[in-house]
Parts: C-alpha cells; structure tokens; sequence
C-alpha cells in the first residue's frame, strides 16, 4: 500500500479545512498561493501515481479494513493509470484557474478556495475510488461544492442558473442512491469486483438492469447528455468564468466517466447492459453531439455559446465510449484531455472579455476585442481545434475514436460527430471574428443583448488573465504522441480492472488523413457563413432560414430555464433507458 | 411483514403526497413536518433507530424551522419589495427584460 | 404485502418528482425535492430489513441476528446532510424572491442566449 | 414548454417506466428475507473488533469512515454555500430590529415562556451532548446530536430574544469552529499514517466493550463531526434568523409613519 493514494482526496480537504478556520486571518495572498500550491502538488503525485499505476493498480485499504472472510468490509481505491491521469488533469485545471481567479473572489475572502479544494478532491475520489457508495460520496460533494459556486454573482439569472442545477443535480444524486439500492438488495456488497462477479453471473437480472438505469440516468445527468442536458447551459452561462472552466473542463466528462467507470468495474458482464450501450449509448452521444453544436451556433451569449458546445463534445465522448472498444476508450481519453484543455482555455478567454471589456454578448462586442487582441489569436485556436483541426491533443484523440468507429462499423457516428465538431468550431470561429475584427455586422441587434450587468472584476493584469489560457492550449497543442501510447496502455488497465497494463492496445487503421481538414474547412465555412451573410444570396438564406427555423422551434423549448420541463426530461430519459433496458433483455 | 409495518408504509405514503399535494407553503411546513414524524416512526419500525433519530431531528424540527423562517422572512421581504416599486414598475413584471434580450437571427 | 416497501419507495420517488414538475412556487419545489430523496431512505432501510431481527445495537444482547447496520449509517449521515442542501435551496429561493420577487419558476427565466 | 405539455411529456415518460417498474418487482426478493452478507459480516465481528455496541457507528466511523468524512464535507460545503448566498447582499453586519410583515401584530414573549426556554435550553443542550459522547453504546453520534446541539441554542432567542442570542453566536468563531470539526477528522486520518498505518486506521486503544471511552479512534472522529454538525446548523439558524430582520437603519418613510 503506498500511501500516496490518500492524499489527493485528503490534502485538499486538509487544507481547505484550514483556510475555512483561518481565512479572515490570513493576508489576502496566502489562500491564492495555498491553494495554488496544493493544486499542484495533487497533479504531481497524480501523475506519479499514474506513472506507478501502469505495472498493476495501487489498491489502498482505508482505515486498513479490507476483508472479513470474503466479503469485502472497507473502502478501497483502486488506483488505475486512468484514474489517475484524470486526476493529474483536474489538478493541473484547478491549478490554472487559481492563477485565473487570482484575487477575483477577494469578497469572500478565502471561501472560494475551500469549495474549489472540496471540489478538487471531490473529483480525485470519484475517479480513483473501488467503491460504489463512495463513488456516490464523492459525486454528491462534487455537486454540492458546485451548487454553492455557482450562484456567486446574485444576480437573478444566476440565482435561476443555480436553481435549476441545485435541483436538477439533486436528483441525479438521488438516481444514483437509488440505484445503489437496488443493486446492494441483490449482491449486499459494495465493492466494485464483488458486484461484478454477481453481474457477470447473471447479467439479465431486471435488479442489476433498473440499478443501472438509475445509476446511468444520475451520471447522464452530470454529463449533461440528452436528454439531461438542459441545465448546463443555464449553469454555465451564469457562474463565474473561472467555475465555469471547472465546470466544463473536467466536472461534465466525470459525471460521464463515472459511466465509464461503472460499465468497465461492474457491469461489463451483462450482455443486455453492453448492447444497450452499444446502441441506444451511441444515438445519445451522437444526438448530443449534433444538439449541443446546433444550438452552439444559435447562440449569441459567448459563455453559453460554449456551454453548447461542452454538451456536444461531451456527447462525442459518449459516442466514442459506447463503441465499447478499446481503442475508442483510449480516444475518449485523450479527447478528455484536449477537450478539457481547450474549453478551459476558452471560457477563461471569455471571463477576460468580462473583465476587460464589461461584456459577454457576441453582438454587442463587435469589434471591440481589437483592444484585447492577443486574446483574439488565442480564441482562434481554440475554435480552430474545437473544429477539428488536424494538431493537438483532440486530433489525436478524434483519429482513435474515428478509427475505432470505423473498425466496429459504425462510420455514421464518426461522420455525425464530425459534423458537431464543424458546427462548434464554427460557432467559436464566427464568434472570434466577430468580436475581434469587427465582421459580421448585424443591424440593429446591438442593443438587444443580454441586459443584465456581468462584468467581472478586472482587478487583474491582462497578461495574468492571459497567461493560464495560453499556456493550456499550448498544452492542448502539444504533440500527442507519448499521451497517446499512455491513453492506449491505460485503457488495458479501465478494460480488466485489477489488472496490469502490458502492453498499449494497437492502433487500428487510421481513418482517411483528409477528414480533419474536411471538418476544419467545415468549421471555417459555417463562420464565414454567419459572418458575410449581407454578400450571400438571398435564396441561399432562404433555403437556410427553412431548415434551420424549424429545428430551433423544436429544440429550444427544451431550454426553457424552467426547471419543472428539465425534471420532465428528465423523467423521459429514465424511462428511455428502462424501455431499452427491458426490451434488449 | 408485520401489519404494523405495512400500516406504517402506508402513512408515510400519504404523508409524502401531502407535502407535494398542499401547495400553500406555510401549510407544507406542517406536511413536512408530519411527513418527518411519520418517517421516523417507519424507520423506527424498520429496526433503524440512529436513522430515526436523525429523521426525528432533522425532519421534524431543523428542516420544517428553517422553511418557517424563510417564509417568514419573505414576507417581510415582501414589504420592502412593495415600498421600492411604488411606481417603479414592479419587479415580476420582469417578462419585459426576457423580451429585450430577443435572439438575433445568427442561423 | 411483500410489494409495499418497493412500491412506496416508488411512489414517494416519482410523486415528488410530480411536485417538482408541477410545483408553482420554489419554496413548494425544495420540500417536494426532499420527498424524492426520503424514497433512497425508505428504499435503503428496506433492503436493509431482516424479517424477526432486531437493531444492530448490541448493548443488552449477544452479537448476532439484526437488520443491516450498513444501510443504516450510508442513510443516516445523508438525512443530516440532505437538510443542508435543503438550506441552500432554500436560501437561493430567499434569494432569487429578493431579486425577482416572485418564486414562481415559470415566471422566471434564466439567461437566455 | 407549456405546462400541461411538460405533464403530458411526464405522464407518457410514467406510461413506459410503470410496466418496467411492476417487472422489477416480479423479480425483487422477498422483502426481508434475502441474504445481507455485508451487514452480517458486520454484526457478526464489529463488536470483537472495534469494541463498540452500535454497529452503526462502527460502519460510519471506522469500517466505512472515508465515506462519511466525504459526507462532513458536503455538509460543509452546503453550508459555506448557503452563508455565502445569504450573506452576499447584505453582509456580515447584525441587526435586532425584527422585520414585520404588514398588520401583523408584535407578540411580546410572556414571562413563562421566558422561563420554560431558559429552563429548557440547557437541559436540552446537555441531551444533544450526550448524544454526541454515546454513539459507540447507543444510537446517537455526532450527526444527531450536533443538530440537537444548535437547535438548543435556538431557545435562547425564544426565551430571550434575537440580540442576546446573536451576542452569543458569533459566526465568526462560530465558522472557525466549523472548520475545525472537519480539520479533526482529516487530521485523524492523517494521524494514523505517521505511524504506518492506513488513513483512518483505528490505531488507539480500544478500550472495553460498554464502557464510555471504548473505540478509539472512533470517539476523536465522531467528536470532530459533532462540532462541524452544530457549527454548521447554527451557522444556517444564524443566516436564516438575519434574513427575518429589518435593515439597522429604518428608511425615513418609514420613520415617519
């Protein structure tokens, strides 16, 4: 038992402790670079862990219970090279936007760092734990620190944001309780390997197929993947920029993850479970994905506009874990990665439009990003890796998934996703030359943004706000080589839990070299679209206005803002899955 | 299962459509409340009496005490709220603020 | 008879989500939200339920015979903490009638776009 | 969406659960009679291990302990949120003006009452210690009684009023308090490491079976959430107490009327 594996959940927890009880003492600085500090100390011994992890999981006992004969009584984490890459990533993000939010929360003095480091080791548990209900502990902390994040501003919109992410949360948490309910009336027992002995003995058990139900539908709902996706948008658009880094970057994949996990350490055994997945998985993934990039595009709130596009990314990474092979989990992993990577830096982007410029409305900003315009080159890269480009982390990882699609047959959902990557990255494009070189004019609409005050405090140099965005989508811009050998090994690891990963699962054919650039190009068409549509002819309009109006008559009352139609959609998509549920089985 | 036990399922189910079913806040505190006590007693039946006991003080005094206070507190909110929109307007009117922010036609 | 635990469960999960769909006051949502999360306790404690048994407190009597004390202490701890979240719905309901004063959630609308 | 379009949408979504629900109890065990081998493994050697007589508190403290530090932190976590919200518009600052809602009469508290809370209060803050002191024996345990604990406090501003109950519950100690439940229970995970055992591990002496200082580590935890559960509902009672208050300074309007 090393005991490194503790500390990612325990150090954060120990130090925010101490912030809480010392924060009003403690010269206004000290929680920056405590926190700060702490971040970074949790990606380097994850990523030792990591390291570690590859020749055979770190498997650590706490309170050094383990078995009474052979029923497991304690809580184990188990710690796979997955796992903890993850883990490296959330501290690496959390470490970022502590040098983003430096001194923005100065008002409530030392508060934000506590519930960012609850947060942070919230999400570290989540990922490296072996067992179901602490899997649920640290899900519900992981919402709870969120709630309390979310509603910082007091605004109403941010107030109704919260409202309907508190509620909507809740009851994932209560899906999940639920479905550890019933699963624990069949097994009566916790643990992750215990469960999946009894799973693999009789998959087709209805206890086994409506605990997972539950459990799905409580960590779709944090994925934010149709048809749970409502809230996001809502949630994202109204916190502070840098929770909604956070928020997107890492908090939304884990809630998938936590699918993930769940699927590979308990319910891989069960035939009707894994064709479920294999199918009705796949259409949610890739709905998602086309959703979340077609209502990217409608929107005119830069934050929000991203929120989207969270939700369509999120839904590729669905799409390529319910391929189920093993070459798509390692492409779920690295798009994670670059995904997390570029969004981050792109809602941190944005909250330094709030801060400098007072705004956050596409329109409204016309041009004025002239002033800030090295922030312009950043957020052209970002959409221009969001739209696929053939560099980076993300490329890297679209190529596995694509490949792995190819390889099971399902070409259409690589093509679907790739048409979702065109339309983000189109959005965030449009969005850029717009508010940064002045195109695009819209008459008359300036005045009908958004009305209500967001700025963010601009207490901070430009080049401090600039600095942790640019350094992540370097990150994300890096050469993806060895990250990718990683992802392939770790996946052996998530696949047979417990067990060493050997050697890297082997690329399958790679998919025809021109598809990235086909998407790119796509991704670039859809802005200049937007962009000159005065120099375009009006029957092309026309024909536009036809198809894409009634898709947006469809979909946006499905983001109403008013949480009794999430719940109701919620309600559906539970009962989606119990329908295939029960009549794959 | 004993009668008692299923009589008991039987309140609580009563008890929980009642908070959802009296939509007058100041009368679901009381279905709150009862909802708690019948709680407690069902969980106390179920051989659970740390879990009753928990129901017992936060369902039935912590819980159903912070909702009277926030009732309370908004109807004395109300009065500031009525005395600051004397001709202001009147805040819930605030459909008008969703109209201004109309989408933009970007498709 | 032995159908009443898994139905009232049931029932009280999805009655309160019918609160929490139709509810026209956000105050009425908090307490109908704690009714869906009073069905995970009856369901809990219900798995948890040994026909005959007694509580696993083994002060007067020999360890042996109880219901499950593992269900009991993963509820117990979430009842205490169910309340705080409770609170900070509540005090985002207090909040958001200061602001708007109105809690109807279909008065309201959140940023749009 | 329309509303009785959002009812339309979740009555069909209920049309396709029920059948599911109704195959899903065919197939439940028979209620309290199927096999719990998690607990059993419990009741069977809690006792000779951890030398406590609630087995509920050997699972949530000890056997289980990582799960309900997480839970701690939610509560904290809710809680600092909930301040956070509450305290955001209007600050730190006490007022003893109570808020009126129109034509409401004042109530002036009678003597009895007076009396009774008084009486009442400290009877009732030693229940909820006691509480705290005894999960290893009877149910109880931190979590109970560290809401009895600030529901005790509360008498006093029924018996006497908001302002000496304020003069009492200052927040700021108050959350630093808080903050020092949780550090002792980190702490006492971190405390077994230094010895090289596991986090969490109960490594102090158990002491006897039945007797008031038995469990070890089990006593030390259980305090730490004792103190983190009373801090925290107090905090609550505190912020949501504030909010029935008027502003200190009466508008002049008002003054004159």
């Amino acid at each position: 038992m090393t005991p490194l594996v503790p500390l990612p959940v325990a150090v954060p927890i120990t130090v925010a402790a101490f912030l809480l009880a010392s924060g009003h003492f403690l010269p206004r600085r000290v929680p920056d670079l405590l926190a700060m500090a702490t971040a970074l100390a949790m990606t380097v011994i994850s990523a030792v862990m990591a390291t570690r992890s590859v020749s055979g999981p770190l498997t650590y006992w706490f309170g050094g219970w383990s078995t009474i004969g052979a029923q497991v009584v304690g809580i184990r984490f188990q710690v796979d090279p997955f796992g903890a890459a993850l883990a490296a990533f959330a501290g690496l993000l959390f470490f970022a936007t502590f040098i983003f939010a430096w001194g923005v929360f100065e008002k409530i003095g030392a508060l934000f760092h506590v519930l960012m480091l609850f947060f942070l080791a919230a999400i570290d548990g989540f990922v490296l734990t072996h067992d179901l209900f602490n899997l649920f502990v640290w899900f519900e902390v992981m919402s709870v620190a969120a709630f309390s994040l979310t509603a910082y501003r007091l605004e109403a919109s941010a107030l109704e944001g919260a409202m309907n992410f508190t509620v909507t949360n809740s009851l994932a948490s209560f899906c999940v309780l639920g479905g550890i309910g019933l699963i624990y009336l069949r097994v009566g027992a916790l643990d992750f390997s215990a469960l999946s002995q009894a799973v693999a003995a009789d998959g087709g058990d209805p206890l086994f197929l409506g605990s997972f139900a539950l459990l799905a539908t409580g960590f779709l709902i944090k994925g934010a993947m149709v048809p749970f996706q409502a809230w996001l948008s809502d949630t994202h658009a109204v916190a502070p920029s840098p929770v909604s880094v956070i928020f997107s970057g890492i908090m939304v994949p884990v809630g998938l993850f936590g699918v993930v996990r769940l699927y590979f350490s308990v319910f891989a055994g069960s035939g009707v479970i894994t064709t479920v997945l294999n199918t009705l998985g796949l259409w949610i993934g890739v709905a998602s994905a086309l959703l979340g990039g077609f209502m990217c595009l409608t929107q005119r709130h830069l934050k929000r506009l991203l929120a989207f596009s969270t939700i369509s990314h999120v839904g590729v990474m669905l799409a390529a874990f319910a391929i189920l092979s093993a070459p798509a989990q390692a492409g779920f992993l690295l798009y994670l990665l670059g995904h997390g990577l570029t969004k981050g830096a792109l809602f941190m982007l944005s909250g330094l439009l709030l801060a400098t410029l007072g705004g956050i409305d596409e329109i409204g900003l016309r041009g004025l990003g002239r002033q800030v315009w090295p922030a312009g080159i950043a957020f052209a890269v970002g959409g221009l890796l969001l739209g696929g480009a053939p560099v980076g982390l993300m490329d890297e990882g679209t190529r596995l998934i694509d490949a792995a699609a190819s390889q099971a047959h399902r070409d259409w959902a690589a093509l679907a996703c790739l048409l979702a990557s065109a339309l983000t990255g189109g959005a965030v494009l449009r969005a850029t030359g717009r508010i940064f070189l002045g195109w695009g004019k819209v008459a008359g609409e300036e005045e009908r943004g958004p009305s209500e005050q967001e700025q963010e405090d601009a207490n901070r140099p430009l080049w401090l706000l600039l600095l942790p965005a640019v350094v992540l989508l370097c990150l994300a811009l890096a050469e993806g080589g060895t990250i990718q050998r990683y992802a392939r090994l770790a996946v052996v690891a998530l696949m047979s839990p417990g067990q060493a990963a050997h050697a890297p699962v082997p690329v399958p054919k790679p998919p025809h070299p021109i598809l990235p650039w086909i998407s790119t190009l796509l991704a670039l068409l859809i802005a200049a679209f937007d962009l000159f549509r005065d120099r375009i002819p009006h029957s092309i309009l026309v024909t536009n206005d036809r198809i894409t109006t009634p898709l947006r008559h469809l979909l946006e009352p499905m983001h109403s803002g008013r949480v009794g139609d999430y719940v109701a959609w919620i309600v559906a998509g539970l009962a989606m899955l119990a329908i295939a549920l029960s009549v794959a089985s | 299962m004993s009668v008692l036990l299923a009589l008991l399922y039987v309140i609580v189910a009563g008890t929980g459509a009642g908070v959802v079913f009296s939509r007058e806040p100041r009368r679901q505190v009381l279905a709150i409340a009862a909802n708690g006590l019948a709680l407690t007693l069902l969980f106390t039946a179920l051989q659970a009496p740390d879990v009753a006991f928990s129901e017992l003080v936060v369902g039935t005094a912590a819980t159903p005490l912070l909702f009277v206070v926030v009732l309370a507190s908004m109807r004395t909110d109300q009065k500031k709220e009525s005395k600051h929109d004397v001709g202001g307007g009147g805040r819930p009117a605030d459909s008008k603020g969703v109209s201004r922010c109309r989408p933009a036609r970007l498709i | 008879m032995n159908w009443i635990p898994w139905l009232l469960a049931g029932w009280l999960f999805f009655v309160g989500i019918y609160g929490v769909i139709s509810s026209r006051n956000y105050v009425h949502l908090v307490g109908c939200l704690a009714v869906v999360q009073s069905s995970t306790y009856v369901l809990l404690l219900s798995v948890g339920y040994r026909q005959g048994a007694g509580p696993p407190i083994f002060f007067h009597i020999p360890p042996g015979r109880a219901v499950d004390p593992v269900v009991q202490a993963l509820v117990l701890t979430d009842i205490v903490v169910g309340a705080t979240i409770s609170a900070l719905l509540l005090a985002l309901a207090l909040q958001v009638h200061k602001v708007k004063g109105t809690l109807d959630p279909d008065q309201l609308r959140p940023l749009r776009r | 969406m329309r509303r009785y379009r959002r009812l339309a949408l979740f009555a069909i979504a209920m049309l396709g659960i029920l059948p599911c629900m109704i195959g899903l109890f065919a197939h439940m065990p028979r209620f309290g009679e199927h096999p719990l081998p998690y607990g059993d493994a419990i009741n069977l050697n809690g006792v000779r291990q951890r030398h406590v007589t609630n087995m509920v508190t050997a699972v949530n403290f000890d056997y289980r302990g990582v799960d309900t530090l997480g839970e701690e932190i939610m509560l904290i976590a809710a809680t600092v949120g909930a301040v956070m919200l509450l305290r955001g518009s209007r600050g730190e600052e006490l007022s003893a003006r109570p808020g009126r809602a129109p034509g409401r009469p004042i109530a002036w508290r009678s003597t009895g009452q007076v009396l009774i809370a008084r009486l009442m209060a400290p009877l009732i803050l030693l229940f909820g210690l006691n509480i705290i002191i005894h999960p290893q024996l009877t149910p109880g345990g931190g979590f109970q009684g560290g809401v009895i604990v600030a529901s005790a406090a509360l008498l006093i501003w029924l018996g006497d009023g908001y302002r000496p109950w304020r003069r009492l519950m200052r927040s700021r100690p108050i959350e630093v308090a808080e903050a020092i439940g949780a550090a002792i229970y980190a702490l006492c995970g971190f405390a077994p490491m230094v010895v090289g055992a596991a986090f969490l591990q109960n490594v102090l002496p158990l002491g006897k079976t039945g007797a008031l200082i038995s469990g070890g580590l089990i006593l030390l935890i259980n305090a730490g959430v004792g103190i983190a559960v009373a801090c925290g509902f107090a905090l609550l009672f505190i912020e949501f107490l504030q909010e029935t208050r008027a502003e200190e300074e009466p508008d002049p309007e008002e003054r004159e009327a």
